[in-house]
């Protein structure tokens, strides 16, 4: 039982290498599955655990936390944890027939290795204690992600990766530069002691460009509005269930990375109260919200639009941080549950019908739900929580935003707020249109209706927006929680 | 049944009829029959609650929490009740003119209308029946949602271009205005719940009451107050019975609905006449009367010219609300119900006359009146009560409007209310003087035409002998409209 | 002075323009920073720079250079933002590290602060170099990560190049849309 | 590649030498510099160099294609295996000190396996993008 | 060495570690060369090594290998660290480099422009 923290991040480890030993695509998707439906019981025993007695710690290699490693679940990371490992829960089923039909045969086996490792990677960040430890967890996620980027179809897709890798290694890079001169301030890798320690230096030169580095590292990381330039055509190109699990976790994990540093090691009272961080983040990310939002208005590709949608959304995720109050935190956390459960239902139905009609290309889409109703519909669900349609969770989160900028006394943010989610509807609306009310396309009368090992998942994450919409209370009790333990500082 | 399992069971009833239409998607027979079924046994449903409402009764039913103080509650009052009924009861005559209507016109899509149609019953009972702002808010805007695919029925690329607006004007004014208006309010009073008298007595300065109660009227988009007024006549390129849904069942009731409900309960009559933050709504609404119908005076195209009268009529309710007096609040109620059944009639007349012979233009009523005798019989009727002349619905609600107007030494509102009067009877009575006085246009078309299918006649006709009806008993409106003010 | 010669060959690697040339290059300035290392007491450091830096880079580089082309052309863009943007991080550097403990000192956080593997080791691990005993045990996890990382890395080079049996010769099903 | 005696010879002479020089690092890891990365680089080059000499169907005899894909993965199971083996003895992931009666020896063989685990890894990997980079070559 | 040295140690090594990490990220966002870009990105993770392994050093100290004969030793976890830092980089590389051989056989150059011309002339 207490070995649990670290089965979390083995089990998908070990799936990898098996998957590389047998190198058959029905048996390396059916370990795929196994791992993808373990990792999630695992990630809410452990979250339970955090729930009741706070902090689950784990010394890796027995080892005390000051010599060696240590993994370390409390309310934040266990919530992130459960977020990832349920959304690749959900994906496992979907990804047999959408790999199988957009990969050659001798590559599956490797793609669902590159799949796991990514998984294991994101995960080994989210649990970790130890800032060197998660630069390594990091780089996994991200080679693998490279990978995972570069087998799509379309020849682009080999530049987008490149130019992923490019940006995401000067990220790393940066990141290790801040954690470098955390180290020869504090002596010590363990976020815990790092935050303990880093009190008593928090004025000095060295500490203050650590701050400036890791957050410059990470922000490229989770594409945060302009360092964002990768990721649209990185989603745009990528295999569809590699788009689905990417958009769907990575920019979260890295989310949280940030988190943990700007609220935990750091201090909040340190980062927004001296330094100027949060007017810095609330520009940035209205920018992102508005600017990127605009330019997916202009997309001709539903995979490409939905991608700069994810850029406008990581946005309000941001503000919700940058506000670095118990209500904008909890926003903040509830977006990223909300942003999950619907951009993961999103790529899902775009990826089911790019198996059935093989294009996303808006205006080959036409009419499709004619042919797909079912999938056209779960993609309007998740489009209408996208939009923040009450009765969805997307409303939830902007409420909170809403209601925090108010708090905060800047009514103007709260206008801007829900003004953003106007150009949402514009969007969304593109492709929602397209879908039901044009005269059906050549291609969109081809298509039949997606299969039900993808309709299943897709309903399973569009039926979630609505019912967290309406049941609100459980994700904005834990992200409640979560705004609490963060605002608590270190315990 | 106890009141609150009639409440809910009223607002289960169209959304299951929603449900099953689709299943009969291959016999248009079962198909229609289902919808009357369910329109008759809804309107059945809300009748029940009447009695118990008059008696005083109050049934109120929290569905779920969605997050600590956003409570999704059903909650009657007599104005809901009102409401309610007057939406109920005219979907079934809808539903009968349709029936008729998308079968002469061999309407496409015919099963996703019934379904769209239900669903749109369902959110306007939802907001009728709404226990607090949150939860108006969600069926408002699920309203919108479900009325949009009816808006671009015909899916070509007008009827698309009128959807865009329609979307844009109501999900913009209700996000980007009303969101805000109602968080605000919530952060205030600390609740969103409805009280008679208003949570907000004495928490916020005149600027600032002020300021909410515009982000209130100009966010409620459907009540088309100008400028939000836009999205009403393009969403003309609807079939008639979804303008009539759009004119007099729903959509725009909603929004006149919501603003007196604001009003009344959440800002306050007193409060609001005590400071006069919400004197300009006055004007406001005046200016739109007015200028409204000096619009649709040169509106040729009949069914152009319908909705501008609606826009019009639409701003006797608010004006009437706007006065802050109890005879006005009256008239006001009042005139959600007469001017929905006297503007339904005057739509089912407009579609019969497509119907029965294309004829869109006012310009071609000449002699109509000859051959379709019921249906031009009922537009007239509809016309007067637009007008407000005895012995027509129309004639109560404006007069208690007046009279209050008068009370509260509001003279500029009688005048408003006097000019408009003229101006009604200016855009009105042409079209039915050419249709009976006028010599039929001669050349074929004049000959071909003939009255309607039945059920298109029956409904209309019924409408207006509603119309009529109203003026003579109009106990039951009345003094649920009278509970409104003594609370 | 050795760090001069790193700096002298990292502007040869900006300079020059023929690609092969900057391969060799960087393998001189792995050389180099090897034998800084080796000053600074990380001889294992060092020797993995060397066989690293000098010997897989270096193929790899080769390697890749052999199937691609090998000159550069200018670059057409203007150098503004890199220049910016380099510029910025070079001065926050510069701000932070001048603020660093002076170099060499004992007495440093680090030093104080840091765990003492030295005193434990060889009781705990009976392993007298301690940066294998604290990067296979201690840290030891750290180390499975970074075998991963090679992993990782050699799976995916093998699915973007190997060819599949099906596509001998063939463009992959990488088609130019 | 041309015959070039000279060549062939030196690298016959070398290539042994050159291993066994991957085996000191390999095993003398403990006590100076060097372990199981060090080792494989040397290693992998070895193999690398007979390649290029002797020409990759040569080196391809000697260690197939398949059998270096499932060394890669091999090396990373070696490690994390004595991870599992460690939590089966009751203690925690890479508890070596579980692996003997004795912790200190515990350690040394965990040490030991886990550099055995790296050298594999890291030298299989090498190859196995030389075979396919020069496998790239063959247009 | 004598503290002054030390000194200007000290503060040369500073200036080198950050010039040879300036230039590596110069290289990276100035050169269109993707392999270019690529050396650029090595040199840029490299300079980070002496920003780890520098401050662990202590003057008259010696390699972290526990012998009778010396007493003061350079600490050895910043040299595990750089050991990982710099397989990951080589990992990086060797990633970069395959997906530029397969860029170059998809688009026939490995210039950032004329690839960007390629796709947008489409």
């Amino acid at each position: 039982m207490q070995q649990l923290p670290v089965l979390q991040v083995v089990i998908p480890l070990l799936g990898a290498l098996l998957c590389a030993l047998v190198r058959r695509p029905l048996a390396a998707w059916l370990v795929a599955t196994v791992v993808s439906w373990t990792v999630p019981v695992i990630a809410v025993v452990l979250l339970h655990e955090a729930l009741v007695d706070g902090v689950v710690s784990y010394h890796l290699g027995g080892w005390d936390p000051s010599l060696g490693i240590e993994y370390r679940v409390d309310v934040v990371n266990g919530l992130i944890l459960v977020i990832v490992s349920v959304i690749a829960a959900v994906i496992a089923p979907f990804a047999r027939q959408s790999v199988a039909a957009e990969l050659a045969p001798e590559r599956v086996a490797w793609f669902y290795t590159m799949y796991l490792l990514s998984l294991a990677g994101m995960l080994g960040i989210t649990i970790t204690g130890d800032a060197f430890n998660a630069f390594v967890f990091l780089e996994i996620s991200s080679l693998s992600s490279y990978a995972l980027i570069a087998l799509g179809r379309d020849r682009r897709a080999l530049v987008a990766a490149y130019q992923y890798l490019i940006l995401g290694t000067i990220g790393a890079t940066f990141y290790v530069i801040g954690v470098g001169l955390l180290y020869v301030m504090t002596g010590t890798l363990n976020l815990g002691l790092m935050a303990e320690r880093v009190v008593a230096v928090e004025t000095t030169r060295p500490v203050i460009a650590a701050l400036a580095f890791i957050t410059v590292g990470i922000s490229l990381k989770l594409a945060l509005f302009p360092l964002h330039v990768w990721l649209p055509n990185a989603y745009a190109y990528a295999p569809s269930t590699a788009t689905v699990f990417l958009a769907a976790t990575s920019t979260k994990v890295a989310i949280y990375l940030l988190t943990r540093f700007l609220f935990f090691v750091f201090g909040a009272r340190f980062v927004f109260g001296e330094m100027p961080v949060t007017p810095i983040f609330v520009a940035f990310s209205i920018a992102a919200i508005f600017v990127a939002a605009t330019v997916a208005v202009f997309q001709s590709d539903a995979k490409r639009l939905f991608a700069y949608s994810s850029v406008a959304q990581i946005g309000y995720i941001t503000l919700g941080l940058a506000l670095a109050t118990t209500t904008g935190l909890t926003g903040g956390f509830v977006h990223i549950i909300a942003h999950a459960l619907t951009k993961a239902a999103l790529f899902m139905a775009l990826g089911a019908i790019m198996f059935r009609a093989g294009t996303v290309a808006i205006d080959d889409l036409g009419g499709i739900g004619r042919t797909m109703p079912l999938t056209v519909a779960a993609l309007t669900v998740a489009g209408l929580s996208l939009i923040g349609i009450p009765g969805t969770i997307g409303f939830v989160s902007k409420w909170y935003l809403v209601v925090a900028s108010f708090e905060a006394g800047w009514w103007w943010l709260a206008f801007l707020i829900v003004a953003s989610s106007l150009i949402t509807l514009v969007y969304v609306g593109r492709v929602v249109e397209a879908a039901w009310f044009r005269e059906p396309t050549a291609v969109a009368l081809a298509a039949r209706e997606a299969p039900a090992a993808m309709l299943i998942p897709i309903w399973l994450l569009a039926g979630a927006t609505i019912y967290l919409g309406l049941d609100a209370g459980r994700a904005a009790g834990i992200a409640g929680k979560v705004a609490a333990t963060l605002l608590g500082g270190p315990q | 049944m106890s009141p609150a399992t009639l409440l809910v069971t009223a607002l289960v009833l169209p959304a299951a009829t929603a449900l099953l239409v689709p299943l009969f998607a291959r016999s248009p027979n079962r198909r229609e029959a289902v919808t009357l079924l369910g329109a008759v046994a809804s309107f059945a449903a809300v009748a029940a609650l009447v009695p118990p409402v008059l008696a005083g009764a109050r049934p109120a039913v929290d569905l779920l929490d969605v997050l600590p103080g956003l409570v999704i509650t059903l909650a009657l009052e007599p104005l809901g009740m009102l409401f309610a009924v007057v939406a109920s009861g005219l979907w079934i005559v809808n539903s009968l003119y349709s029936i008729g209507y998308m079968r002469a016109n061999d309407e496409p899509r015919q099963t996703t209308f019934y379904v769209c149609f239900a669903a749109a019953i369902a959110a306007t009972l939802g907001t009728a029946f709404a226990g607090n702002l949150f939860t108006l808010f969600l069926f408002y805007e699920a309203l919108t949602l479900v009325t949009y695919p009816l808006v671009t029925h015909h899916r070509d690329e007008e009827a698309r271009r009128a959807g865009r607006l329609y979307l844009l004007m109501l999900v913009g004014g209700s996000t980007v205005l009303l969101l805000p208006a109602i968080a605000w309010t919530g952060i205030v009073a600390g609740s969103l719940g409805f009280h008679a008298g208003g949570i907000l007595a004495g928490k916020l300065g005149t600027a600032a009451l002020a300021l909410l109660l515009a982000l209130y009227v100009f966010g409620i988009a459907k009540a088309a107050v100008m400028p939000m007024h836009f999205w009403l006549p393009a969403a003309m390129v609807a079939p008639t019975p979804v303008s009539a849904l759009l004119h007099a069942v729903a959509v725009v009731k909603a929004g006149v609905f919501f603003i007196t409900k604001v009003i009344v309960y959440v800002i306050g009559v007193d409060t609001l006449r005590a400071d006069g933050a919400g004197d300009w709504l006055v004007y406001v609404a005046s200016f739109t009367v007015v200028v409204a119908s000096l619009v649709a005076l040169r509106q040729d195209h009949l069914k152009r010219r319908l909705a501008y009268s609606t826009i019009s009529q639409l701003s006797y309710v608010v004006l009437g609300a706007a006065l802050f007096n109890p005879l006005a609040l009256i008239g006001a109620a009042l005139h959600i119900a007469t001017h929905a059944v006297a503007k339904i009639t005057l739509f089912f007349a407009a579609g019969s006359l497509h119907t029965a012979g294309h004829v869109d233009h006012v310009s071609e009523m000449d002699g109509v009146g000859r051959r379709m005798p019921w249906t031009m019989a009922s537009f007239a009727i509809g016309a007067l009560s637009m007008i407000g002349v005895p012995p027509t619905a129309g004639f109560i609600s404006k007069w208690f409007i007046l009279a209050g107007a008068a009370g509260a030494g509001q003279w500029f509102a009688v005048a408003v209310i006097v000019v408009s009067t003229l101006l009604n009877a200016g855009y009105f009575l042409p079209p039915v003087y050419r249709a009976f006085a006028r010599a039929p246009a001669d050349g074929d078309r004049g000959d071909a035409l003939a009255e309607s299918p039945w059920p298109m006649v029956a409904a209309l006709v019924a409408t207006a002998i509603a119309t009529v009806a109203l003026f003579f008993f109009p106990d039951v409106p009345y003094r649920l409209a009278g509970m409104l003010i003594s609370g | 002075m050795l760090l001069t010669l790193l700096a002298a060959t990292t502007i040869g690697v900006v300079r020059v323009r023929n690609l092969f040339a900057a391969a060799v290059l960087t393998g001189v300035y792995s050389f180099l920073m090897a034998s800084v290392l080796i000053v600074l007491d990380a001889v294992d450091v060092a020797m993995t720079e060397a066989s690293v830096g000098a010997g897989i880079a270096m193929v790899l580089m080769l390697g890749a250079l052999y199937l691609t082309k090998t000159d550069e052309s200018p670059p057409v863009h203007t150098v503004l933002l890199p220049v910016f943007v380099a510029g910025v991080t070079g001065v926050a550097l510069i701000w932070a590290m001048s603020a660093l403990p002076p170099f060499g000192a004992a007495a440093t956080p680090l030093q104080l602060a840091g765990p003492d593997y030295l005193q434990r080791s060889l009781a705990e691990t009976g392993i007298p170099n301690v940066v294998t005993s604290v990067l296979a045990s201690y840290r030891g996890y750290d180390t499975l990560g970074e075998t991963t990382v090679i992993f990782t890395a050699g799976i995916a080079v093998l699915l973007l190049l190997k060819r599949g049996p099906a596509r001998e010769g063939g463009d992959d099903d990488q088609q130019p849309s | 590649m041309r015959l070039d005696i000279i060549l062939r010879v030196t690298t016959k002479l070398l290539l042994p030498l050159m291993l066994l020089f991957a085996a000191y690092v390999q095993f003398h890891g403990d006590f100076g510099p060097g372990g199981g990365f060090q080792a494989g680089v040397i290693a992998g080059a070895t193999f690398i160099l007979y390649g290029l000499i002797y020409g990759l169907g040569a080196v391809m005899r000697v260690l197939p294609m398949a059998l270096v894909e499932t060394l890669i993965p091999l090396g990373v199971l070696i490690y994390a295996g004595v991870g599992v083996f460690a939590m089966l003895a009751g203690g925690n992931f890479l508890d070596y000190t579980r692996l003997a009666h004795e912790p200190a020896h515990g350690q040394e063989l965990g040490v030991f396996l886990v550099e055995v685990g790296v050298f594999v890894t890291v030298s299989s990997t090498m190859l196995a993008i030389f075979y396919a980079l020069a496998g790239r070559g063959r247009r | 060495m004598s503290g002054l040295v030390g000194d200007l140690v000290a503060h040369f090594n500073q200036w080198i570690t950050v010039f040879l990490m300036v230039s590596g990220l110069f290289i990276v966002i100035a050169r269109g060369n993707m392999i270019k870009k690529l050396v650029g990105l090595s040199l840029f993770q490299t300079s980070v090594y002496l920003l780890y392994i520098a401050p662990g050093k202590i003057l008259g100290g010696t390699a972290p290998i526990i012998s009778p004969r010396f007493s003061v030793y350079s600490n050895p976890l910043p040299h595990v660290l750089i050991l990982t830092a710099i397989v990951v980089g080589v990992a990086t590389l060797a990633l970069g480099l395959a997906l530029v051989v397969r860029i170059n056989e998809a688009y026939g150059t490995i210039e950032e422009d004329e690839i960007f011309e390629q796709d947008s002339g489409r």
